[in-house]
């Protein structure tokens, strides 16, 4: 794998990680926000296997497992959450939750 | 000279009256009571003996060596010798007598710029300073014993006492002093005294605001003094007056030696600070204000303190310090200036007094004003004779005023009564001496020869000086006996028996406070005079009239033979006689006490010699018949027909109104500079409150508000503002790391 | 031996801390501060009796265990004949503000009594620190027992004042620490004061360093001596301050400032540092000499009076500093303790009326001489001392300021002149004081109120309606002062022979001979 | 996490993987930038405002278009671009295929306004990242990610979207005012999205531009590998002993995993199981004012037969106060 097909791939990994984080900025809804972290760790997997092809070890697909890992974990927990939320505001609109503010 | 026990002992003079004074003080509350007049009549008796045997000792002294000198005098015709060599040969009645050291500060090498201070506790013992003593304790102890009648049952017995043993304490070492800061410890002294005197009667607020004034006033005055001491200590390197080493690194010896340029400008400026100060103790005109209301005081002060002793002080100190005086001619205008001006302003107001005590404190300052003019005119023996006969014939008037007082239950105003002859009989001799020694009456009062000698010292100077200073004789003659053929002649007026007895501070003015007490006397044929009161009364007025001829004769043996043995006075003739000092005009050296030159300087041209005896016969004449004319002139216008004064006074209301409110003066410091101060206070203050706090408050307050208007403007809660945010800052992180 | 520096320190501390573990309020508490403050005056004697006064060699102790190495700080405690004086100045007045603050202190003493004994170590650690930063350390140490004793037992505005006192200090000493670590790290010994200061002062290379120290100096010990500018703390901390609070207050904290200066900015700043300085600094203490007693004649409360009078008085004192000749520097250190004696005995004397008629208002109050002729005297003689009257110690120290003033090639004969104009103004505002409260017709807050409540401790209470004089442990307290005051006017050289060699030596490293000023003659 | 980089890294040292002899050992190209920077933010302002008009607003249809035209053709040209000067650098035309279906899945991900589509969109990026995978040999990586992303985490946000559906809001006609209103309009796009391609811009940049050329370890210099080698030498007895050799990258990454990242596997096991713990517990607490089942109003839609027309699906505007509020962008 030579570096010219490395900035290739990187760069995908980095229009992901880009779209996922605009999304999460954009978007109100909770659980769309949560998608585009999933997106940016899309891309982050993205990058890391790139660079462990280029390296020509392993350690990259290794750290997308683990990658994987915390994605599954956040993912349970944070639609736990958002259930609770919903439950709570019956809405899934970032704004209803601005008590923080000030 | 230094042999002499009395100087050995002297420490005791000032100790005795001030272990007097803490006895009556401490103790007197509980135990002595009615008695703590005992310690001090012991201390200050004990102190007048010692000065009275050392001036006689010094005399002795005096007699012995003037033989020799009397007889090389004869052949020493020449003798006109340089002030360096004059003052080589140590004159013999001069000694320094040295305690320990008082204040010592500075590195004693006197390496680089910093200099040595060294201050001693000591004492100078010259015939100027044994003159002064015996004035001091001998008048002090006379008045001592007069008050243990005068203030008998008061509430506050010993503490008058206590004060006045101070008060003897501190105006003994004020003439003792053996340099400037002794000379300022007493000067304070005596102004705490006085402070502490005048207030005696504290429950009144006239008596408070009166001690309050005359201390300040007195302090403005130490003011200046202070900045003189230190100026000449910058100057000259010292602030004793004589050191008494062969090398004379005395201050007044340096003073005379070559100087620099810097001690030049400096010896301009000495003068006038002294003199100020002079001036605030001695009452003289811008400071004369606190002594008219230092009357709030009982009598005894007034006699003691505001005629005889303290007031005397400016013109002992300029005395003292002659030699820095005399060779700057500005100085010493400006002084017989405002001797003159003070003399003739007190006595036009002394005219308009209707209050005894306030006649006579004007008297004072009137005749304090003759003494300045007469240092001014280079004749400190003048001034230090008139001194001696003033003590005398003042603190006889101000002790008789206090019988009079005393008699008529508090009562002052010369309008509430009048004829007291008949209740008071001795007392209206003694003030009749008094008044006639006040008014100079020829020949027989001592007031008469004093004031003619300063008449003729003015004279040598100008012939307007002198003419002033007659027309002042003729007002001191006028109201002296104004007051006396008010109070005491014409038809007997008593005031009514005090019907409101027991308020304290009643009747108008300053009604003395103790009227209380006498209030319970027991109809008129109590004898308002007893022995106690007259007796002292009767001693001053037998030195009233033997004073003059202290110093009559005008020779070798009379009190200006004998002032002229001190170094100030012998050194300060030699400056005045200095080419440069003198420019030509010859001065006359008796007034300095110089007898020999005086006597040499006869032989040397027969002219002069008679020019002035028929000088001294002409004045002695005309004063006489002034003071002749002011005496008849108050007995028209008071005995004749005693309205003839009011018709007078209502001619002119201008003046009479000026007369009555003492020209306005003390309004004018009061709004002029009291006021003023006290506004600037107030604008401090407000300034300290609003612009120093305000900017502390400032500093406060600024990272409050950024702290809210951040609260408001970004923290609003929103998740994904926070993100954005976040996300800027790392974009421009990375923009910056790597472009 | 030396170690009596040492006790000087810890034994008040232990004392302290032991003093607030006591297991009940009341006497107990109060007679054991008592008796810990005494214990630490016999120190303080000792001390002085093993110090040799001829050379006034400095005696010194080091506590070696408390070394860290690589800082070169360590305990280096010792003191020379100034710091000497300033010790038996503070060993005395702090018994007597206890002996005082007995009928005043009514609540939580334990407490009380621990923060004064602490703060006693703290001040002492002062005056014998010789290590830079432990000088520091205990400068500050000071803040805290007098921000607590300001704080709880204050008059109405406490919680301000203790802040604004506290904050104040602290924002200025900020710049000293600044100062004092950079010489600490350049200094080839480090901390150690003596060394730092001679390094600082022979070493041409800190030479622009020495602007700049000078400068963080003066932040510092300018606010602790309320200079001009800076003084607003100090009325307000006064008025709120407890009796005996503000005893201490005036009678020692104020002197830190200035013995910091005479320690450390002086011997620091080399000729041209101090030189450039010393004009402005003595205009500044000129404006506060008279600014100072101009606002305090207009004062209404007697205590807020008195403390401008200390800021007047510290005006003189810090002219003196600034004269930088001998003469300059010996009347300032013996202004400080007189200043201490006078001015502490003022406050205790303010104290005693306060505690009488619970008003300091000056309107309320007058002709108290004719209920308490002994307080009455009191009073007079303390207020002669602070304006300076010749015979009592205030005369001395003012008289030689002025003289170092006036004889200083620094400064100069104007400003000699314009601060003597403060001795007209100290008199004018101590007697108007004097003659509103002591004499004049006899006027108190409505009598009812006053024997109200049993305010005054028993002894005065015998049944009389009106509180009457002192009582004996009054009188116990203000004699000692009375005698210290007498005793100092009439030889006042016990002091100054004593403090003659150091106060010259500072005065020759600042102007050395070598540059022989063109003497003034 | 550092300590994981660093070791597989050295350990590549030593073990490489056989079988692909035939890596073509391309000298490292030469650091010409691929894209003028100027040219990449001009690409990078253009994607912006396609993003921003494509985020669901009030805006009309057409805008939607155009936007999603502009950023076809952004993409497009950065395509070209890069296909051309590369000539062929090793990435096949399936790199350029999978690239493209991801960059407008995870588009159409963020512009799209119903939740649901979103989710299924997502699952067309992880297929699309899964062949780039394949195609950088990792095929075991690209199973995993269909499995656990496509399968597993992508289903349970589809069940939690269904859970929490809003009600519908009553008669919505138009797709807009179906939408529940935090759906409808995204917040401050503009700012959010100049910001993310701002990064973007950057990140590619540094990419193409700033990335000056990573040695590979075996291309390094003498210096890296004597640093490698005495690493090396310390961590190499553990492997030496075992006569294993793995057969295929799979392999390789089972043996890579349990020898030298045990420790690591082990904790992802535990965060696991600490996650289901935690999910569990979330998912039993009490809500305040829960009612037992039945009294519950069906919060959820309305059962409504659901016809094939997505958009026909009612979203019920909210009742929250403070909602309201909220301005209008």
């Amino acid at each position: 794998m030579t570096q010219l097909a490395l900035q290739h791939y990187l760069a995908v990994g980095a229009i992901l990680f880009a779209i996922g984080l605009i999304g999460f900025m954009t978007r109100r809804n909770l659980i769309v926000m949560f998608l585009c972290t999933e997106l940016m760790f899309q891309g982050v997997a993205i990058n890391l296997i790139a660079f462990g092809r280029f390296w020509g070890n392993l350690a990259g697909q290794a750290f997308v497992i683990f990658v994987l890992v915390i994605a599954a974990a956040e993912a349970s927990l944070a639609l736990g959450l958002v259930v609770l939320l919903f439950r709570q505001r019956n809405t899934l609109d970032a704004d209803a939750w601005r008590d923080l503010k000030g | 000279m230094q042999d002499l026990w009395q100087i050995q002992y002297s420490y005791l003079i000032p100790l005795l009256p001030l272990l007097g004074a803490c006895i009556a003080g401490f103790f007197g509350a509980r135990w002595l009571k009615g008695q703590s007049h005992w310690p001090i009549w012991i201390g200050v008796g004990a102190s007048a003996v010692i000065s009275i045997s050392l001036l006689f000792s010094m005399l002795g002294l005096w007699k012995v060596a003037g033989h020799e000198k009397g007889a090389s005098a004869g052949h020493a015709a020449a003798q006109r010798s340089v002030a360096a060599e004059a003052a080589s040969e140590e004159p013999p009645l001069a000694y320094n007598k040295i305690f320990f050291h008082w204040i010592t500060a500075g590195d004693p090498s006197g390496t680089n710029s910093s200099k040595f201070f060294n201050a001693d506790a000591g004492f100078l013992f010259d015939p100027l300073t044994a003159v002064m003593l015996c004035v001091v304790t001998g008048i002090g102890f006379v008045i001592t014993v007069f008050s243990a009648g005068y203030m008998k049952g008061e509430e506050g017995y010993f503490r008058f006492f206590a004060y006045l043993g101070l008060f003897i304490f501190a105006m003994t070492c004020l003439v003792m002093g053996n340099n400037l800061v002794m000379l300022y410890l007493g000067w304070e002294g005596v102004g705490l005294c006085s402070y502490l005197l005048i207030g005696y009667y504290y429950e009144k607020p006239s008596a408070r605001e009166a001690a309050k004034k005359a201390f300040l006033v007195n302090r403005v005055g130490d003011f200046n003094f202070g900045l003189g001491i230190m100026l000449s200590f910058l100057a000259f390197g010292t602030i004793t007056f004589f050191s008494g080493t062969p090398q004379h690194t005395g201050l007044l010896e340096v003073a005379q030696a070559p100087l620099t340029a810097f001690q030049q400008h400096a010896l301009r400026w000495i003068p006038f600070l002294l003199m100020f100060g002079a001036f605030g103790k001695s009452a003289q005109f811008p400071l004369h204000v606190w002594l008219p209301d230092a009357m709030e005081g009982p009598t005894p002060v007034s006699a003691l303190i505001h005629a005889a002793t303290m007031v005397t002080a400016g013109v002992y100190m300029i005395a003292r310090c002659g030699t820095l005086f005399v060779g700057n001619a500005a100085a010493m205008n400006t002084i017989a200036a405002i001797g003159c001006f003070t003399a003739l302003m007190a006595g036009t107001i002394a005219l308009r007094q209707f209050d005894l005590k306030k006649v006579f404190a004007y008297s004072t300052v009137s005749q304090l004003g003759f003494m300045f003019v007469a240092v001014g005119c280079l004749a400190p023996v003048a001034g230090v004779f008139h001194l001696v006969t003033h003590a005398f014939f003042k603190a006889l008037l101000f002790l008789s005023c206090g019988v009079v007082m005393h008699a008529m239950a508090g009562e002052l105003d010369m309008r509430k009564f009048s004829g007291l002859k008949r209740v008071l009989p001795k007392t209206r001799i003694l003030m009749l001496i008094g008044c006639a020694a006040l008014a100079g009456f020829p020949l027989i009062t001592s007031g008469f020869y004093s004031k003619d000698e300063i008449v003729a010292a003015a004279w040598e100077k100008s012939r307007f000086l002198a003419a002033l200073m007659l027309f002042a004789a003729f007002l001191t003659a006028y109201y002296s006996f104004r007051l006396y053929f008010r109070v005491f002649e014409g038809p007997e007026i008593l005031p009514s028996p005090p019907e409101n007895a027991h308020g304290p501070g009643h009747g108008h003015g300053q009604a003395d406070g103790h009227d209380a007490e006498s209030a319970h006397a027991t109809g008129h044929h109590h004898n308002h005079e007893p022995w106690i009161m007259i007796g002292p009364l009767v001693v001053l007025a037998i030195g009233a009239i033997f004073a003059g001829f202290l110093n009559f004769p005008e020779r070798a043996r009379s009190l200006g033979g004998f002032l002229g043995q001190s170094p100030s006075f012998a050194q300060s003739f030699n400056v005045a006689t200095r080419p440069n000092v003198a420019n030509g005009r010859v001065i006359p050296p008796l007034p300095f006490g110089q007898i020999a030159a005086q006597e040499e300087l006869e032989l040397a041209d027969k002219d002069f010699a008679t020019s002035q005896h028929s000088l001294h016969r002409m004045l002695m004449i005309v004063s006489g018949l002034i003071s002749l004319l002011g005496i008849y002139f108050a007995y028209l216008m008071h005995l004749k027909d005693r309205t003839a004064a009011e018709r007078l006074a209502n001619d002119f209301p201008a003046v009479t109104s000026a007369l009555e409110h003492k020209y306005w003066i003390d309004e004018i410091y009061q709004n002029g500079i009291v006021e003023p101060l006290r506004a600037l206070g107030r604008g401090f203050f407000a300034m300290d409150r609003i612009v120093v706090d305000g900017i502390v408050w400032l500093i406060s307050f600024v990272p409050q508000a950024s702290g809210f208007a951040l609260k408001l403007t970004t923290q609003r809660g929103y998740l994904q503002g926070y993100a954005v945010t976040m996300l800027f800052g790392i974009a421009v992180i990375l923009l910056v790391v790597f472009l | 031996m030396t170690a009596a520096l040492l006790l000087l320190i810890l034994v008040p501390a232990i004392g302290a801390a032991a003093c607030a573990l006591l297991p009940k309020q009341g006497a107990a508490a109060r007679t054991w501060a008592f008796a810990v403050s005494v214990i630490d005056l016999l120190l303080g004697v000792c001390l002085s009796a093993q110090f040799d006064w001829k050379t006034g060699t400095e005696l010194t102790w080091f506590g070696s265990s408390f070394y860290i190495e690589n800082l070169q700080f360590g305990l280096k405690l010792g003191c020379d004949s100034i710091s000497l004086w300033l010790v038996l100045l503070t060993v005395l007045l702090t018994p007597l503000a206890i002996l005082a603050s007995f009928a005043s202190i009514k609540d939580r003493q334990k407490e009380y009594y621990a923060w004064m004994l602490a703060l006693l170590a703290a001040m002492n650690g002062v005056f014998v620190a010789r290590d830079l930063l432990l000088f520091y350390i205990f400068f500050e140490l000071t803040l805290i027992p007098m921000f607590f004793i300001i704080g709880i037992w204050g008059g109405p505005e406490r919680r301000y004042a203790a802040g604004k006192f506290f904050l104040f200090t602290f924002a200025g000493s900020v710049f000293t620490l600044a100062g004092i670590i950079y010489i600490g790290l350049m200094a080839p010994r480090g901390f150690d004061l003596n060394a730092a200061v001679q390094f600082v002062q022979h070493n041409p290379e800190m030479a622009r360093a020495r602007f700049w120290l000078l400068l963080a100096f003066l932040a510092g010990f300018a606010v602790k001596v309320p200079l001009f500018p800076v003084h607003t703390w100090l009325p307000l901390a006064h008025t709120e301050a407890p009796t005996a609070g503000s005893v201490i207050l005036a009678g020692v904290l104020l002197k830190l400032g200035t013995y910091g200066l005479l320690k450390l900015a002086l011997p620091i700043a080399s000729p041209d540092a101090i030189g450039l300085f010393a004009p402005y600094i003595g205009t500044l203490c000129v404006i506060g000499v008279i600014y100072g007693a101009l606002v305090a004649w207009v004062q209404q409360d007697i205590k807020k009076l008195v403390a401008y009078s200390s800021v007047s008085h510290l005006g003189f004192c810090v002219l003196g500093l600034f004269a930088l000749n001998t003469i300059g520097v010996q009347g300032s250190v013996l202004y400080m303790i007189n200043h201490g004696l006078s001015t502490g005995a003022m406050f205790l004397v303010v104290g005693m009326i306060y505690e009488r008629y619970h008003t300091r208002d000056i309107n309320r109050l007058s002709g108290l001489a004719r209920v308490m002729p002994k307080l009455a005297f009191f009073f007079i003689l303390f207020t002669l001392s602070s304006i300076g009257l010749p015979g009592t110690n205030g005369f001395v120290s003012e008289f030689l300021t002025i003289l170092g003033a006036f004889t200083s090639t620094h400064l100069g004969v104007s400003y000699g002149a314009f601060a003597a104009l403060g001795v007209i103004l100290g008199a004018i505002y101590m007697l108007h004081m004097a003659a509103r409260i002591i004499w004049g017709p006899l006027k108190t807050p409505d009598h009812d109120d006053s024997h109200g409540q049993g305010d005054a401790e028993p002894a005065t209470q015998h049944g009389s309606e009106l509180p009457t004089d002192i009582g004996a442990r009054e009188v116990g307290i203000l004699v000692p002062l009375a005698l210290c005051v007498l005793i100092l006017g009439v030889y006042p050289n016990v002091i100054l022979n004593s403090i003659q060699k150091p106060a010259q030596a500072i005065t020759q490293a600042i102007n050395p001979p070598a540059q022989a000023v063109a003497e003034a003659r | 996490m550092l300590g994981l980089l660093s070791s597989p890294a050295l350990a590549a040292v030593i073990v490489t993987p056989p079988g692909d002899s035939s890596l073509p050992a391309m000298t490292v190209g030469a650091p010409n930038p691929l894209i003028a920077p100027g040219l990449l933010f001009i690409l990078a302002v253009a994607a912006a405002v396609g993003i921003i008009l494509l985020l669901p607003s009030r805006r009309e249809a057409p805008l939607c278009k155009i936007g999603a035209a502009v950023l076809a053709a952004a993409v497009l040209i950065l395509a070209i671009v890069l296909g051309k000067s590369a000539a062929g650098a090793g990435v096949g035309v399936y790199f350029w295929i999978f690239a493209a279906i991801a960059v407008i899945g995870a588009t159409r991900v963020v512009t799209h306004p119903r939740p649901v589509y979103s989710a299924l969109y997502f699952v067309l990026t992880v297929m699309a990242s899964a062949g780039l995978f394949v195609l950088m040999w990792a095929e075991f990586m690209a199973a995993a990610l269909i499995l656990i992303y496509g399968g597993a985490i992508l289903v349970t946000y589809v069940f939690v979207i269904m859970l929490a559906a809003e009600a519908a809001p009553a008669g919505g006609q138009k797709m807009h005012e179906q939408l529940a209103e935090h759906d409808a309009v995204s917040r401050e796009p503009v700012i959010a999205s100049a910001v993310g391609f701002a990064l973007l811009g950057i990140l590619l940049f540094v990419i193409f531009d700033r990335s000056g050329e990573i040695r590979r370890e075996d291309a390094g210099g003498a210096a890296a590998v004597t640093a490698a080698a005495k690493v090396a030498a310390t961590t190499a007895p553990a492997v030496a002993t075992t006569g294993f050799h793995p057969v295929g990258g799979t392999q390789a990454l089972g043996d890579f995993l349990f020898r030298r990242q045990l420790v690591n596997l082990e904790l992802a096991g535990l965060i696991l199981t600490v996650a289901m713990a935690g999910a569990i517990v979330i998912a039993r607490k009490r809500v305040v004012g829960w009612r037992p089942l039945e009294e519950i109003e069906m919060v959820s839609t309305p059962a409504i037969g659901i016809d094939d027309n997505p958009h026909s699906i009612p979203v019920t505007g909210t009742d929250n106060p403070r909602q309201k509020e909220y301005p209008e962008t």
